[in-house]
């Protein structure tokens, strides 16, 4: 089956790259301002956001059997709560809500991780459920209204720029960039994530401790996607129930679009925030055209099946 | 009886069987005899039939190894088309609820096309579709309203011969189902979704077995969409949201393995019925214990969602730990404890 | 939805077809079907009318108050409507996850004399009460004000909430009808920000690129904050009249700018959009229970459903502006952020609406 | 009938077909042999239509043949049974083996029973052990190739092409499968055969095409050449004449026991088995398919659980709960299945060659990739793996290769014991050579190596004893004089009851 897969991720990872710059330039013709340095700094900035939302998702799709993490939107939104709340507009409390909204996460992904690995439940509902029950555990800790805001200097990175073209965040999102790639790359762990993810029995009957790496990655989806609330929070500055909830499909495009498979065992995170640039710059440029609604959404659709037909096409099976 | 059980555990559908039987001791248990009672039966059905069709949609993509989340705009296009044509078209009924099928069916084969013939990923296609067909019926009926023929829907409420006509409509299209898939065309359904490299060298046009799985879940959402309008009996842009992941998740519920090739419409329709019991054990919960505790009410609304979505979780986790790993492939059935093979 | 048959005398049905066959005066047994409470606005909803329905419950007024959330599935809603028919209730109260959606089991609802009424959000049905805040008159004035400020000539950029929500599209059509007496006043770009802050502030952002030069911003609410908030971080310049969002947030957002710029103060209106409603409604519904009649001329047609007399609309009487802002802000003082500006009316205020 | 003329394939930069040419006569039985990763199979998949050719000709009976798909190649005769299965695991045997040509009845249904019957008879006709409404998935792999085989001679074709079906088939299901297939040339039948399998090429074949490179380098007839001219063409190098075995047999009795197994029950394949490994040793493991052989290697791996007995490793009883036990504690394990134990597809070559090692090391432990990368380049190399570059995947290795590739994987963590279940399956003459090299290598560094096979050539070749299993206990044990092929094949079917005792 997958001696199509020649070389496959490489060109793939190339042609998102192109298919943001096209998209970038394509943007600037219609309309040169899109081209402006405010405008590219903003559009990444919400990229990396949506980047965070998604590195989990990268994560657990590699890791294969299914692999998906519908809670991430539930659990961003638990972790902005709790970083607000805790972090209360103070520096001083940065540590102290980091590690408060890394517990938290790590929790929900352990039991998604319980879930699917002990009880046997296909990932797709696991999340799905345990997203319900997050949205609701929130709901009942906050009644519904959150309170505090971002430390200053968090707020600071969220939301300023170090150059009008490029904001902290996206700084923040190179380091993230790097980190999960080394992670990927440069560890036992990731090199065992993409064998689990590969064949889980060969990599089983390899002495992998096979369950633990696939558990794992469902609790780093859940600090990850924790953390990204974290941001998110510290990127709109204000905090409100259910601000991650937007986050969920778009995250899984986002990994799927960078190239990532959703059989498992291969993809990358330089992909999924390449996916996440292409998601975003697609509808900054969609908000300045002039249509409604209806008409929004009809382009964002027709013009997303162009940009797929041109790249994520499967090979065919003879060669 | 033991070897019924046995044939069960083997089957696709056991999880979904088993659900549904652990959903209705259950409701039983909280709302006494009056389960038993018509009413009941035709509202539960009437009610979810929508999600019961959207399942069986879905399903048909999801043994070939694909997915559609566009199924839930579809709904809403169907709806939209459905009510547009009558209340402002003034087109017969007959006729709109037609084209509004073909409509749906069209979605389908456009879906199929991405799918088979572009080869590009179905989560991306459909994700792409969702956008346009939602787009579509935000633009021809852009807010709630117009209205159905009263006859219509008080037809899909009541019962024939003791069978609710939303029962007959599952149980038409399950037939439909039936039809196909003793045809050559279901095992390819299955071969594809299994192994495609393997269906295509035997001689099977994947491409094209793919086609028409797309387009059959479009015809089939279309009837779903059909459905919802009956029951709602007007049109409404935002619908059918909740059918997409919905109609995924009732599969899985179901048995189906989203890995395709392992499936079947049986335990999709428990799986979505299943669902549906859901909201009234958590309904009937609330209704006769809970809302008599004082200290309870001002909260109450709150514990439903995650008392619903516990339950989801509990009957996932003992219908799957009932049911054999085997199917999934090899050795792995023949390792220690609780493990299998996720292939 | 509903019949087209029974559309025809919807104005008195709306009254008479519903309430006073009851003889009870008390022990009710009254459910509220929420279509959701997965947000602030809700949840204050839910916590104001269960302070009513304890009021009552204490008088022995109502016997049993339940809560169902649908979450935002209509069929879902429907389904528990079918149950509490069946399991028999004297008043339904719905915020309904569709206009529309619940006619048929309305229908059957109504045929069993069980009172339905729809709060916060329109029904589509003649036989159904809608208590709402008037959404058009909420946008309406917004829009007056705004055009008003202006000095009736301008860009604006409009940010609309979720499309194919009922609230939007009757605010949308109130903007509209009211721009349309302001040829001056040019909307540069309409988008859909679906109530939500954070995606308000990244289509704000999107749009400074194309649009750096505007005078003012129309928005429904759930959509402010996060406009300023992005105006501030692109060092833009804040737009000379801005419209409603009720949260306090925004108050003491508002509020800090103008402490912060005294010479310059943002030029903002809060419109209220009360969760309040759903109690009013309650109170409305128990009175219905009671056999009370409703006045001639309460009942009035809900812009999405002309065809019906059933409807009864708030009208939003807190209003701030930079006359009143310290004053709400003082008054507000202690609630938390995302608390909403919010009024219930008082039980003699509901009574003035009976004869 | 079938001539195949001048075929040319690339795969990116990779070739693996040169002007390949090919005839096949009715009646004809010809072998396709050739080193691993010379082209065997992609030049049988042209055939089959899995394959677009970048050039070159194909005639049927003197026409030009354009096959474009399978169906097109089924449609003319020809039927394939491939190297890496055309089964779909979730299907039926009965559903597999009928796929694209069910029974139909007259409205369009599938007759289930008549394909319940005729899948029912070429089972019977392979004689494989296997319900028809047995998933596919669920057979072992030997049933599994049968299935295929079944499957290709569903579509009762004029041409067909078996590509390395014997490789997990016993001694048994070859003599049965080669009877058929005689019978069926007889009748007409031109048949395709490639195997690394000298002894069955030669006793099955009457001619033989070998490629070399992707070129086709002769056409021979096989009473006229001997294996040694077959390696030549294959390799362009005259093998060095084959070394004896020669054990250090002498000294036995003074090597530490590492693993000492008495009474090992594992129901219902494995009842009571005993033996005892030392340092330094290879013991084969004999039988026909299914005695118990995969299952007690697998159980003392910790992949399945035993129910009796004992197990006793490097001096201490263990009872391993799961493989990663094992190898943490010095045990390796090869699977000759590398589709479902062995290879991680879509991964690259250098990942797959480091699996194990990196199965014992700490998850965060980080690595040096550019050393791994180097590291992996000069172990493809010593081991002779043909692939296009250590990034690639391993999925685009021919067969053979994955398999060496898969070897290679435990030679890198030098285990005490290892365990092997029919290791070179599908692996080429002069790789068998190397992996057994490899193996005496292990052994000689004191390694106990503990290897089953389906090849009893193999076996006689490599083992110091053999252990003859026949429904789940030892029938024989077999070392010295006694280990001769005609005593392994009596021990095998069960003819030798004697029960000797327990290794000196
Ligand atoms: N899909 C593919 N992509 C890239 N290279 C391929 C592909 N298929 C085959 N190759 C390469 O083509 C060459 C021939 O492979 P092929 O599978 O035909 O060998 P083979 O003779 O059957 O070997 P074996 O005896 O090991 O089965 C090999 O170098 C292989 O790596
Ligand atoms: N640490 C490592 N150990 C083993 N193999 C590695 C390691 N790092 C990379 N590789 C392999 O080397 C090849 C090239 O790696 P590289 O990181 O350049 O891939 P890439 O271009 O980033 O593509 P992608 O991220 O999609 O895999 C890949 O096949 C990869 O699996
Ligand atoms: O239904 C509510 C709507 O009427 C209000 O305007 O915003 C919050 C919503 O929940
Ligand atoms: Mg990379
Ligand atoms: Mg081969």
């Amino acid at each position: 089956m997958s001696k199509i897969n020649l070389n496959w991720r490489h060109n793939q990872i190339l042609m998102a790259g192109l298919i943001a710059v096209a998209l970038f330039i394509g943007g600037g013709l219609i309309n040169t301002s899109f081209l402006s340095p405010a405008n590219i700094g903003s559009i990444l900035a919400m990229a990396v956001l949506l980047g965070f939302a998604a590195a989990g998702q990268t994560l657990v799709v590699i890791a294969g059997g299914e692999g998906i993490d519908l809670s991430v939107g539930a659990v961003m939104s638990l972790g902005a709560v709790l970083a607000a709340q805790t972090m209360a507009g103070q520096n001083s409390n940065i540590l102290p809500a980091l590690l408060l909204v890394i517990l938290s996460g790590a929790t929900i992904g352990l039991f998604n991780a319980a879930g699917i690995l002990y009880a046997r439940v296909p990932p797709l509902v696991m999340t799905m459920a345990m997203a319900n029950v997050v949205t609701t555990v929130q709901l009942i800790y906050t009644h519904g209204s959150p309170v505090g805001m971002p430390a200053p200097i968090i707020a600071f990175i969220g939301s300023r720029r170090l150059f009008p073209f490029l904001p902290w965040l996206a700084v923040l999102g190179i380091i993230v960039l790097i980190l999960m790639q080394f992670i990927l790359r440069r560890t036992v762990y990731g090199q065992q994530l993409y064998a689990i993810g590969s064949n889980y029995n060969a990599a089983y009957l390899a002495g992998v401790r096979a369950d633990a790496v696939k558990g794992i990655a469902y609790i780093l989806s859940g600090i990850l996607s924790s953390l990204a609330g974290f941001w998110l929070i510290a990127y709109n500055n204000f905090v409100f129930v259910n601000m991650g909830a937007a986050y969920v499909l778009p995250s899984v495009a986002a990994v799927v679009i960078g190239g990532t498979s959703l059989a498992g065992g291969e993809g990358s995170y330089t992909g999924t925030l390449l996916g996440s640039v292409i998601l975003t710059a697609l509808a900054n440029l969609l908000v300045v055209l002039h249509t409604d609604e209806a008409g929004r959404q009809v382009i964002n659709g027709l013009v997303l099946i162009l940009l797929l037909a041109l790249y994520t096409r499967q090979p065919a099976i003879r060669q | 009886m033991i070897r019924l059980w046995r044939r069960l555990r083997l089957s696709p559908a056991a999880p979904g069987y088993l659900l549904l039987l652990l959903g209705i001791i259950v409701n039983i248990l909280v709302q006494g005899p009056d389960f038993f009672t018509s009413y009941n039966f035709n509202s539960l059905l009437a009610v979810n039939a929508p999600l019961v069709l959207a399942a069986i949609a879905q399903t048909v993509v999801v043994l070939t190894g694909g997915i559609d989340l566009s199924i839930g705009s579809n709904m809403t296009l169907v709806n939209t088309v459905a009510i547009a044509l009558t209340n402002q078209g003034h087109w017969p009924v007959g006729l709109s609820w037609a084209v509004a099928l073909a409509a749906a069916t069209l979605v389908g084969t456009g879906n199929g096309l991405m799918v088979a013939y572009l080869r590009i990923p179905p989560l991306l296609a459909t994700f792409a579709s969702m956008s346009v067909v939602g787009g579509l019926a935000l633009w021809i009926w852009p807010k709630p309203g117009g209205m159905v023929p009263r006859e219509i829907y008080t037809t899909y409420g009541a019962a024939i011969m003791g069978i609710p006509v939303a029962g007959w409509i599952i149980i038409a299209v399950a037939l439909l189902w039936l039809l196909i898939s003793r045809r050559r065309v279901g095992i390819y359904l299955r071969a594809v979704g299994g192994r495609e490299r393997s269906a295509y060298a035997s001689g099977i046009n994947t491409a094209a077995v793919k086609f028409f799985a797309y387009t059959f879940c479009g015809f089939i959402t279309g009837v779903a969409g059909l459905c919802l309008t009956a029951l709602t009996a007007s049109g409404d842009p935002k619908i059918g949201q909740m059918f997409g992941l919905n109609s995924v998740a009732a599969v899985i519920l179901g048995g189906s393995s989203l890995a395709g090739g392992w499936g079947s419409i049986g335990g999709s329709i428990a799986g979505a019925l299943f669902l549906g019991l859901i909201n009234n054990i958590v309904f009937f919960l609330f209704r006769n214990y809970v809302s008599h505790v004082q200290s309870l009410t001002s909260v109450a609304s709150f514990y439903q969602q995650l008392l619903a979505n516990l339950i989801v979780i509990l009957g996932l986790a003992s219908a799957a730990l009932t049911q054999r790993g085997g199917a999934l492939g090899g050795l792995g059935r023949r390792r220690r404890g609780g493990r299998t093979q996720h292939v | 939805g509903g019949s087209k048959g029974s559309a025809t005398d919807a104005g008195k049905s709306g009254q008479s077809g519903q309430a006073g066959q009851t003889t009870k005066k008390s022990g009710f047994n009254i459910a509220l079907l929420d279509g959701t409470n997965a947000n602030a606005w809700r949840i204050q909803m839910e916590q104001n009318m269960q302070q009513v329905a304890d009021r009552f419950k204490s008088q022995g007024i109502i016997s049993n108050y339940s809560v169902y959330v649908a979450n935002n599935d209509a069929t879902t809603q429907a389904q528990q409507m079918d149950q509490l028919i069946n399991s028999g209730v004297d008043a339904i109260l719905i915020n309904p996850v569709s206009a529309t959606a619940l006619a048929p089991v309305i229908d059957k609802a109504v045929s069993k004399g069980i009172l339905v009424m729809a709060i916060d959000q329109h029904i589509n049905h003649p036989k159904v009460i809608s208590v709402t805040n008037d959404q058009y008159e909420w946008a309406r004035i917004q829009a007056e004000w705004l055009a008003k400020q202006l000095n009736g000539k301008g860009d604006i950029l409009q940010f609309d909430a979720m499309a194919g929500a009922p609230a939007n599209e009757v605010r949308h059509q109130a903007f509209a009808d009211v721009l349309a007496k302001y040829p001056g006043i040019k909307v540069l770009k309409q988008v859909n920000m679906d109530w939500d802050e954070g995606k308000a502030k990244q289509l704000m952002t999107s749009l400074l690129s194309t649009y750096p030069k505007f005078d003012g911003i129309l928005c429904q609410d759930g959509a402010a904050v996060g406009i300023i908030n992005a105006l501030q971080e692109a060092n833009h310049p804040l737009p000379k009249a801005i419209t409603s969002d009720e949260w306090i947030a925004y108050l003491r957002l508002w509020y800090d700018i103008n402490q912060k710029n005294p010479n310059n103060p943002l030029n903002a209106i809060i419109v209220e959009n009360p969760p309040g409603i759903g109690a009013d409604g309650l109170m409305i519904a128990v009175n219905l229970l009671q056999g009370k009649k409703l006045k001639d001329g309460v009942l009035t047609s809900d812009p999405m459903d002309k065809e019906n007399k059933n409807a009864i609309m708030i009208k939003p009487t807190v209003i701030i502006t930079n006359d009143n802002l310290k004053e709400w802000y003082e008054k507000t003082k202690d609630k938390p952020d995302t608390y909403y500006i919010d009024s219930v009316l008082p039980q003699e205020e509901i009574d003035k609406l009976f004869q | 009938m079938l001539q195949v003329q001048h075929i040319s394939k690339h795969f990116g930069g990779v070739t693996a077909l040169k002007d390949a040419s090919l005839s096949l006569a009715p009646g004809e039985i010809r072998a396709l042999l050739g080193a691993n990763g010379s082209g065997k199979s992609t030049l049988v998949k042209v055939l089959g239509g899995l394959v677009a050719p970048d050039s070159g000709t194909i005639l049927l009976d003197g026409r030009p043949l354009v096959i474009n798909s399978p169906w097109d190649a089924r449609r003319h005769g020809i039927a394939v049974a491939y190297q890496d299965l055309s089964l779909v695991p979730r299907l039926s045997v009965a559903e597999n083996i009928l796929l694209g040509r069910e029974p139909c009845r007259r409205a369009g249904f599938v007759d289930t029973r008549k394909a319940q019957a005729q899948a029912e008879e070429l089972l019977a006709r392979l004689r494989v052990d296997a319900s028809p409404d047995a998933l596919a998935g669920d057979l072992e792999p030997a049933a599994q190739s049968l299935v295929e085989v079944a499957k290709a001679l569903a579509w009762d074709p004029r041409i067909l092409i078996l590509d390395e079906v014997t490789a997990s088939l016993h001694h048994d299901q070859v003599q049965h499968l080669f009877s058929l297939l005689r019978e069926m040339s007889e009748k007409g039948l031109a048949i395709l055969f490639v195997s690394h399998r000298f002894d069955e090429v030669f006793s099955l074949c009457q001619t033989a095409m070998i490629l070399r490179g992707g070129e086709s380098v002769a056409s021979v007839q096989l009473d006229q050449v001997d294996e040694a001219d077959v390696v030549y063409y294959m390799t362009g190098t005259r093998p060095e004449k084959s070394r004896v075995v020669t054990a250090r047999e002498e000294k036995e009795t003074r090597r530490e026991v590492i693993l000492a197994v008495s009474n090992l029950q594992v129901p219902p394949r494995v009842r009571g088995v005993t033996l005892t490994a030392r340092a330094g040793e290879i013991i084969g493991l004999a039988g026909l398919q299914g005695q118990g052989q995969a299952e007690f290697l697998r159980a003392i791996y910790g992949q399945i659980p035993f129910s009796d007995g004992r197990v006793e490793y490097n001096g201490a009883s263990v009872a391993f709960t799961s493989p990663r036990e094992a190898v943490r504690q010095g045990i390796g394990f090869i699977s000759g299945d590398r589709e479902r134990d062995g290879i991680l597809p879509v991964r690259s070559v250098t990942e797959n060659l480091f699996l194990a090692r990196l199965a014992k090391n700490n998850p965060g432990t980080i690595l040096n990739p550019n050393y791994l990368q180097d590291e992996a380049g000069r172990q493809i190399e010593q081991l002779g793996i043909v692939a296009g570059s250590t990034a690639h995947p391993a999925s685009s290795l021919s067969g053979g290769n994955q398999q060496k590739l898969i070897i290679g994987r435990w030679l890198a963590v030098q285990p005490r014991l290892l365990l092997l279940d029919d290791p070179t399956k599908g692996v080429d003459v002069n790789a068998r050579r190397e992996i057994h090299d490899l193996l005496r290598q292990m052994a000689a560094s004191g390694t106990a190596v503990l290897i089953a096979s389906s090849d009893n050539e193999e076996l006689l070749a490599i083992a110091e004893r053999i252990y003859v299993f026949y429904e789940g206990e030892i029938v024989a044990i077999l070392q010295g004089s006694e280990k001769t092929e005609e005593a392994l094949v009596a021990a095998m079917l069960g003819m030798k009851q004697t029960r000797p005792e327990e290794g000196t």
